[in-house]
């Protein structure tokens, strides 16, 4: 069995012989490191096996017991730390080995050999000065490795290093000389041991200071982006990956000395940390070089697990995986934390560096160019995903981790501490997709696309550009891929564990993205994949039927069932499109989970999932660099703020409202919309439907299912009466029909198809809110029946553009015009579609309006139902100018003469979907009597006086009986027509300019077709209405975090003696936190 | 005399620190380190002091029973042995990073160093 | 200037935090608990009579290890940062030969530090001194001939081998104590020969001696990484 | 004894400000030593005379050579740099 | 069950040919009316009926496809769909209609399949001046329809009911509990709504004779163009009903032909109001009525509303 010592002495010897064995071979050097790393994390991995059964492994030097001589020791902790720390040398160590341009000679694999052995030492040594020994090994042959770089400003950085290196060891040097002073013993465990010491505080001050300037904390942290930004990527990732994991598990050894004696510290140590985590995620948003805003990430999460480590309350959770986990390994639940964090960090961190590798040039693609990896599935997965786990979402243990901490905070009431972890990571989630996004940006997306691009001269928009030339990665992109595929297995292992109480069905979106990313990689014809899809949605609806309610049924069809319709357009697809079925299928699944999750982590694991797959999908947009950025911004905010309001619990006054604003922000409710006609429109055409017409609904169904805690006040406690008394349910309200109003208005002066249809969405959700705030039988059930509606009218109305889109090739409607004759399904569908979303009588619109205003007045929302209708009229108006532009007036001459129908894939779903609205509203009763079973269980239809008599559904306030209507409407329609048939009896068919046009021929149809600037007089008459506001007030929050982040990071101003100078600082800083005086 | 090895120790440490932080040639920079670096030397020895120690040394001299009275603690003395060789060491690599980077910006002013910032 | 009494602001600072350290220091008259075992029963478990080289050697082997690999690196990395200085040619043949008194001083000198040198490591466990003192002694008598100019540099192939075979040889020792005696560098497996004699106190002198020929190959070489025109390939 | 130290311990101060301060760095760098050679003899009379040759060798001779050698190499690439300045100035 | 759908199918073709013939006869007293206020003699009251029957017997006829053939049917459908929505005399089984299938919400949204029938078919016929004419009269209809609706909400938060019988009902027993009494505030926001409703001059930019040719109908002609005649025909008279239900009281009398004079002449007069108004101003462009609208009546119905919060 390989004790410690004999790692230590097998480094060793490899340090001294490998510069001499180089003159054996190259090649022999090469293969003797790699098997020696290989069996270091062999042997780590035997330690931790040995562990279980016999407990820490002490091994002693020198012959002599403890105290006397220099003693090892591996515990549980350092057995797996120690174990991350050799995974990641043998990885680095092999890509160094196999890198194309700067491949490790034998001085170099000598001196990495040193760097393992002192790190090795360092996390297993039990003796203080001991431990300076191995530090100073590790710094020394970190600046020897340094050395071997190409970055010629390398040289700068490394001397910034060792100065606060130096300065670091001097005052630990002090630190132990005076520790040995009082104690007379250099064993840490000694000295913990010898209670009732005289007052040890200064000597543990230096001490902690010596490790934490090592560990980067805030003020004193610059020299250490200079070394990240001027070193090699390989380099880069061993200071960042392996040097901290190192540096913080001596942290955690160290942590009984301070508690013992120096409780101030710790309290200190975590200010620091939180600072640092919080100011480098600041100062990273302004970063234009890649390595220097990976430095930053790292400080950033450095500080975030010590931060996670010192708060006292970091340990409560008891998360169900956690705990298992924990006692597997006989680790109490901070020290699990703290290790997948770790790892989370080693591995994420060190192949984003290792990607960068790869990169053109180091500095950020700035937005209007070309990212170097448009499409190119070798690079992006590792990239993309390393992305995920430094954000902790699903399903890397970040994730994980972080919900235990969070929750465990939430339980002891930290809120300070939640909101630091949580808005710092919402600002690395910024700076770390912005440049994930970059680099997959396509040439022609200008990066600030969010509004309809109209061009000047009218001319039709230029053919997209064949995707540009990327780069081929090096097969050296194993290194990378490989830690990522360990780092998804141990999420993976962790999310299985937790879930498996019971909720294994929140994992199948993830085994469907494996299992539909394996199809593409086989390349499977893109009709075969997409009906495997199809068959994939039915087992998992038939899966989850048995566990369906009432309320979950209903969203359940619009979910699942919704999609798979819609999954039909996707047949008309010839290239193969990969990437976009494995994500689209994992969406719809985790919006499946959210229909039969049990615990409140399944829940957010399935919403995270659902917030992941969707950005995957919208980032495909060709011009969708910025909007998909937007997107995962508002997205993960409003899941930050839901995750704060179920870590609280719903204790806290404002929980309520948090997690309502959380929602709202993920509906795009007014306010908090900017993200969403980007998301809807920018997406491919096949994407915008499933997104406007299922996605938009995820955030309505948390709400009805979290009713119960609206009926809070808005302000508890507050003074005086009328502000206690508003409740959250009025702001909804307001909320919503404002929301409808407003995207009403600014869909009514787009240019853009996908653009109206992404705010009409907009407005159909406002209306939803508005129902659902009402809280009364008949708002419910109206609330649903929009829902369902939504999902039909929307989706109808997306496939048909999508056709027309693809015929046509141009999204501006100007452009098109007369289409009719050409695409006359297309134009059906888009009738009935906006027939049934004005609300016009006879179809279900009329059903959903007539729901809402009885409930509306139930209510004595009288004013919100004056608005109601405005916004209706309003939806009449972009409704007429969507399918007078498009299909009816004047067809172009030369453009459109031999385009066809929209394909039949297109239409079968089309006429699907249209066959249900009318069976709807034929016999309304068939949706509108499930709607109330549904809603029965918490308004019970009786108080309302909500009743049936026949097919004529009664209110309070009025009765409506939609089978009449129809057969009216059909008598009515059908005389006339009737009437006109016989009296027409010899109609003639003209040409397009055959028109009563004042005794002239108009001869050009761009002059006679009025489409551009529809409602130029609306806009003069209410146009005020839609100035830019929400836009400027979230472009002045950003601007205001930037100019922030500026303000941070000029501290770091590059001279060697000003990071000295902090370092001082920091020293005077960290004493004063710690409680003590001059 | 202990008393005044402590005394001496930290004037030598805050000369060297002073140094450090003020002097913006490189060169006196670093001899600011390592006159830090001695003055940390002479704390690890006045720490192992003991009024009127000899060296601990058996010899004739000093039989192995009254090493116990009136020997110097060696443990310090081990601690510096290693100190002196690591300042060594730090101080060298630290004279071939201002060569170099001298040679790549040929000024000796600290404050000219500054491609790396923000 | 602004800049200058911040900084006195903030020395006086650090100085009042350390001020306590000083204080309550009269006359130590005890040594600690852990020296008092060193000095009672260092010499009878080593036999070594210079107790500092006991501590350093065996009691705190692994410090020494750590310090031999920290010389190494060292050495490494400055070969490394000196191998990549570029030298421009009117720089390396402006040095003219050294003069007649100059060589014959040297060449004689050089013997005499040398010896003294390999004296000075190998008899570490008696008198004062030992192998880092040793190979810095050799290391300067190998300077002064190329500082004299007697030899044009120090042949890279001889330091590194010696350099390696000494680094693993003390491995190696230690090993075998580990295998041998009760633990990792324990001397103990050598006879402890009769006091104060060359051959005594276990393994302690050849490990001493060992770091003594690695300190004086490495630092040689160093200097003349840094000294030689050439720049070695 | 007492007195023996206290003198040392001034000369080492006063040689560590005048290294610091001196105009000419040859002769700063020739100062370090010096007060790294008056620091061993402190140690011998503290009872470390392991120390004091560590110190001796270690600290006075072998850190100024390469103080001397850095610095040598340094003037002469400030000097030939400043040649080139003003050769295209 | 056959003979209650055929006496119901006799009292539809009774008040279908009530309504038809009372409205084409007001439009022609209308128009003598308009003519005598502008000093011409004004064409005969039965012109309306000389219109119809000309364009019905027209042989040649063209078309520009389906939607524009399609067009005037919704637009006859919206019309006579509205009337039938509506209980013309409180009380009677003949004139009841068929109200029993919808509230008011259902009559002011049937408004608009009357308004889409006839965009579409302007439309198709690709004549620019169609759609420029429906793109105003539609934010027009945006407009007044907020004063509407807010009066028709104030009137059915005053009586707790949006079934138009049992707002009629309310009102009964006398002219002071009709809701231009009661309420007047909704009355006075409703009428003014009613005259965007109505086409008439301060609000005719929709048809703007001179400017495009009576707009959206342009390239209607022969059959078509009858059709939408008879149905300005019936739209005004349903609307009249509606209003009339809704703010005076409605027609209610035991005896069936009182209550038809009653509700002839209640009609008689709301529309009077508006020609009245029509004549005396000019033409607003479509900004201008859209903010008029905005203003004052919106102001008025939510007087009315908040009237009725408190």
């Amino acid at each position: 069995m390989v004790t410690p010592i004999v790692i230590i002495a097998a480094a060793l010897a490899m340090a001294f012989l490998l510069p001499v064995l180089e003159k054996a071979g190259k090649g022999l050097i090469k293969t003797l490191s790699l098997l020696v790393l290989a069996g270091f994390f062999a042997a780590s991995l035997s330690w931790v096996a040995q562990i279980l059964q016999t407990g820490a492994i002490i091994s002693q030097t020198a012959g002599f017991k403890a105290p006397v001589s220099i003693n090892l020791s591996v515990s549980m902790m350092e057995a797996t730390g120690l174990a991350v720390i050799y995974l990641v040398a043998l990885l680095s160590g092999a890509f160094q080995i196999f890198v194309k341009k700067a491949v490790w000679q034998g001085k170099e694999l000598s001196l990495y050999f040193a760097l393992i052995l002192g790190l090795s030492g360092l996390v297993m040594t039990r003796d203080l000065f001991n431990l300076f020994v191995f530090m100073e090994i590790t710094s020394i042959s970190l600046y020897g490795l340094l050395v071997s770089g190409r970055d010629e400003r390398r040289f700068e950085g490394g001397f910034k290093y060792m100065i606060a290196g130096g300065l670091s060891s001097a005052f630990y040097l002090i630190g132990v000389a005076f520790l040995y002073r009082e104690t007379g013993q250099l064993n840490l465990d000694i000295i913990v041991a010898q209670s009732g010491q005289a007052n040890l505080y200064l000597p543990l001050l230096l001490l902690t200071i010596g490790i934490l300037i090592e560990l980067k904390p805030f003020p004193a942290n610059g020299w250490a982006l200079d070394v990240y930004e001027s070193a090699d990527p390989g380099t880069g990732a061993v200071i960042s990956a392996m040097n901290t994991t190192a540096l913080i598990l001596v942290f955690m050894k160290l942590m009984p000395l301070l508690q013992a004696f120096g409780s101030g510290i710790v309290y200190a140590a975590l200010i620091i940390a939180g600072l640092t985590f919080f100011l480098a995620n600041l100062a990273g948003i302004r970063q234009t070089s890649g390595r220097r805003m990976l430095g930053y990430s790292s400080l950033a999460q450095t500080g975030l697990i010590l931060f996670v480590l010192l708060s006292p309350s970091a340990g409560l959770s008891e998360e169900r995986g956690l705990s298992i986990i924990a006692s597997m390994l006989r680790l109490d639940t901070i020290e699990v934390i703290a290790l997948a964090l770790l790892i989370n960090h080693a591995l994420a961190k060190s192949a984003l560096f290792w990607l960068t590798e790869f990169l053109k040039k180091d500095a950020l693609h700035k937005s209007s160019e070309e990212g170097d990896y448009r499409g190119n599935r070798g690079w992006l997965i590792p990239a993309g995903m390393a992305v995920l786990a430094l954000t902790a979402l699903p399903p890397f243990p970040g994730f994980w981790a972080k919900w235990a901490v969070i929750t465990s905070f939430g339980a002891a009431g930290n809120i300070g501490g939640i909101a630091v972890i949580l808005i710092g990571s919402l600002l690395e989630v910024y700076y770390l997709f912005r440049w994930f996004i970059r680099t997959q940006a396509h040439g022609e997306d200008g990066g600030d696309v969010i509004a309809p691009q109209v061009p000047e001269d009218f001319a039709p928009e230029a053919a997209p550009a064949p995707a540009g030339l990327t780069i081929k990665p090096a097969w050296q992109i194993f290194a990378p891929a490989l830690s990522i595929i360990i780092l998804t297995s141990l999420g993976l292992a962790w999310a299985f564990l937790s879930l498996s109480g019971g909720q294994e069905l929140l994992l199948l979106p993830l085994a469907a993205l494996a299992l539909y990313a394996l199809f593409d990689l086989i390349a499977l014809p893109f009709a075969v994949k997409n009906i495997l899809a199809m068959a994939g949605l039915g087992g998992y609806a038939y899966l989850i039927y048995g566990e369906l309610n009432n309320m979950t049924l209903i969203f359940g069809a619009v979910f699942i069932a919704g999609s798979l319709v819609q999954l039909f357009l996707l047949f008309n697809k010839r290239d193969k499109r990969s990437g976009l079925l494995p994500f689209l299928v994992m969406m719809i699944l985790s919006l499946g989970n959210l229909l039969v999750f049990k615990s409140s982590l399944g829940f957010f694991f399935s919403w995270e999932m659902m917030t992941v797959s969707s950005f995957f999908l919208v980032i495909r947009g060709r011009q969708a660099s910025r909007a998909s950025l937007r997107y995962i911004m508002f997205s993960l905010a409003g899941a930050f703020m839901i995750m704060y309001a179920l870590a609280d619990g719903f204790r806290g006054p404002l929980t309520g409202l948090v997690f309502a604003i959380g929602l709202l922000i993920k509906m795009g409710a007014i306010g908090f919309h900017i993200w969403l006609p980007g998301a809807y429109a920018e997406a491919e055409d096949e994407v915008s439907t499933f997104l406007s017409s299922v996605l938009s609904k995820a955030g309505l169904f948390i709400l009805f299912i979290t009713a119960g805690i609206y009926g809070q006040t808005f302000f508890p406690g507050a003074g005086n009466a009328f502000l206690a008394s508003i409740d959250i349910n009025a702001i909804l309200g307001w909320i919503g029909v404002i929301t409808a109003l407003a995207g009403a208005m600014m869909a009514l002066f787009q240019e853009d198809i996908k653009y109206t249809l992404a705010y009409s969405s907009m407005g159909q959700i406002g209306y939803m809110i508005l129902a659902f705030s009402i809280q009364s039988h008949l708002g419910w059930v109206t609330a649903l029946y929009l829902a369902v509606t939504h999902l039909l009218f929307k989706g109808l109305l997306f496939m048909a553009i999508a056709g027309v889109i693809m015929r046509t090739g141009t999204r501006l409607m100007y452009q098109m015009g007369g289409l009719i004759k050409k695409m006359p399904i297309s134009f059906i569908s888009v009738l009935l579609a906006i027939i049934a979303l004005s609300g016009v009588p006879p179809l279900t619109g009329f059903g959903g309006k007539w729901l809402l205003y009885s409930s509306l007045m139930e209510k004595g929302w009288y004013l919100h139902a004056g608005l109601a209708m405005f916004s209706s009229g309003v939806a009449f108006l972009y409704l007429f100018r969507l399918i007078h532009t498009i299909f009816l007036g004047q067809p172009k001459t030369g453009m459109f003469e031999n385009i066809k129908e929209a394909p039949i894939w297109g239409l079968i779903p089309q006429a699907i979907f249209m066959m249900v609205i009318m069976g709807f509203s034929m016999f309304p009763s068939l949706l509108i009597k499930p709607l109330q079973a549904a809603v029965e269980m918490v308004y019970p239809a009786a108080a309302e006086g909500v009743a049936w008599q026949g097919s004529t559904v009664l209110s309070s306030l009025g009765y409506w009986n939609g089978s009449a209507v129809m057969y009216v409407t059909m008598g009515v329609f059908l005389i006339p027509l009737a009437w006109l048939m016989i009296v027409n009896g010899r109609i003639q068919k003209v040409k397009q300019f055959n028109i009563v046009f004042a005794a002239e021929r108009p001869y050009k149809p761009e002059t006679t077709h009025y489409a551009y600037n529809f409602f130029s007089h609306y806009q003069k008459a209410l146009g005020f209405l839609v100035e830019v506001r929400a836009e400027r007030f979230w472009t002045m929050i950003r601007k205001s975090t930037d100019a922030l982040g500026g303000l941070v990071r000029r501290i770091y101003s590059g001279n060697a003696q000003t990071y000295a100078f902090h370092i001082i600082i920091f020293v005077i800083l960290f004493h004063l936190l710690a409680g003590g005086t001059f | 005399m202990t008393q005044l090895l402590y005394i001496l120790a930290f004037v030598v440490m805050a000369i060297g620190l002073w140094g450090i932080l003020s002097r913006r040639h490189l060169i006196r920079m670093i001899i600011g380190f390592s006159i830090l670096d001695t003055g940390i030397h002479i704390l690890l020895v006045a720490i192992g002091y003991r009024k009127g120690g000899t060296a601990p040394i058996l010899d004739e001299a000093l039989s192995k029973g009254e090493a116990l009275m009136n020997a110097v603690d060696p443990v310090p003395s081990a601690l510096v042995l290693t100190a002196i060789v690591i300042g060594l060491a730090v101080t060298a690599l630290m004279l071939s990073f201002a060569v170099r980077m001298v040679q790549n910006n040929p000024t000796m002013n600290a404050d000219e160093h500054k491609e790396l910032k923000w | 200037m602004l800049k200058r009494i911040l900084l006195i602001v903030s020395m006086v600072l650090l100085a009042l935090i350390l001020l306590p350290l000083l204080e309550g220091l009269g006359e130590q008259t005890h040594v600690s608990s852990l020296a008092e075992y060193y000095l009672s029963s260092g010499a009878d478990d080593l036999n070594s009579p210079n107790l500092v080289t006991s501590v350093v050697v065996t009691y705190r082997g692994l410090d020494t290890l750590g310090e031999v690999t920290v010389l190494f690196a060292a050495a490494a990395g400055i070969m490394l940062a000196f191998k990549g200085l570029k030298m421009d040619e009117k720089e390396r043949e402006k040095t003219q030969g050294p003069s007649e008194l100059l060589a014959s001083g040297a060449s004689l000198l050089f013997p005499i530090l040398f010896i003294f040198g390999i004296y000075i490591f190998t008899h570490g466990h008696l008198s004062p001194g030992g192998g880092f003192q040793g190979g810095v002694v050799i290391a300067s008598a190998a300077l002064l001939l190329l500082l004299s100019g007697v030899i044009p540099g120090v042949s890279h192939l001889m330091t590194s081998l010696l350099e390696a075979l000494a680094g693993a040889s003390y491995v190696a020792i230690g090993l075998l104590g580990l295998y041998l005696a009760a633990g990792f560098l324990d001397p103990r497996f050598l006879p402890r020969g009769e006091w104060s004699g060359i051959f005594s106190a276990g393994a302690i002198p050849v490990i001493y001696s060992l770091v003594g020929i690695k300190v004086g190959s490495e630092l040689s070489a160093v200097l003349n990484a840094m000294i030689s025109k050439g720049g070695e390939k | 004894m007492i007195y023996i130290v206290a003198v040392l311990g001034i000369v080492i101060a006063v040689s560590a400000v005048f290294a610091l301060y001196t105009g000419k760095i040859l002769s700063a760098i020739i100062a370090s030593g010096a007060v790294s050679l008056v620091a061993s003899l402190i140690y011998i009379l503290a009872g470390a005379p392991d120390v004091a040759m560590t110190e001796a060798s270690i600290g006075s001779a072998l850190t100024t050579v390469v103080f001397l050698i850095a610095w040598r190499r340094i003037s002469r690439i400030v000097a030939t740099s400043t040649e080139k300045e003003d050769k295209n100035a | 069950m056959l003979t209650s759908i055929l006496t119901k199918a006799l009292y539809t073709l009774i008040s279908f040919f009530v309504i038809l013939n009372y409205s084409l006869l007001l439009l022609g007293t209308m128009a003598r009316v308009r003519a005598k206020v502008q000093g011409r003699i004004g064409q005969p009251v039965w012109q309306p009926y000389i219109d119809i029957i000309k364009n019905n017997a027209r042989r040649s006829g063209v078309t520009h496809g389906i939607m524009f053939y399609l067009g005037p049917v919704f637009r006859l459908a919206g019309g006579l769909g509205t009337y039938f929505f509506i209980p013309v005399i409180f009380g009677s089984k003949i004139f009841a209609n068929f109200s029993f299938s919808g509230d008011v919400l259902l009559v002011m949204y049937f408004i608009f399949f009357g308004q889409l029938g006839m965009a579409l078919g302007a439309g198709e016929s690709g004549h620019p001046y169609s759609p420029i004419g429906v793109a105003r009269g539609l934010a027009q209809m945006t407009a007044f329809e907020l004063p509407f609706s807010l009066a028709v909400i104030a009137v059915a938060a005053q009586y707790g009911s949006f079934s138009i019988t049992e707002i009629v009902a309310a009102q009964q027993g006398g002219w002071q509990n009709w809701v231009a009494f009661t309420n007047p505030f909704a009355m006075a926001a409703g009428m003014l709504a009613f005259l965007g409703m109505s086409m008439n001059n301060p609000f005719s930019i929709v048809i703007a004779p001179q400017e495009i040719p009576i707009g959206p109908p342009t390239e209607m002609h022969s059959s078509f163009l009858g059709m939408l005649q008879t149905n300005r025909a019936i739209f005004n008279g349903a609307k009249m009903v509606l209003f009339m239900n809704l703010f005076f009281g409605g027609a209610a009398h035991p005896n069936i032909f009182i209550a038809l004079g009653i509700m002839i002449m209640k009609t008689f007069l709301i529309y009077l109001y508006v020609v009245f108004v029509g004549v005396s101003f000019p033409r607003f462009r479509t900004e201008q009525s859209i903010r008029f609208f905005l203003g004052v009546p919106t102001l008025l119905g939510l007087i009315a509303v908040i009237q009725q919060m408190i």
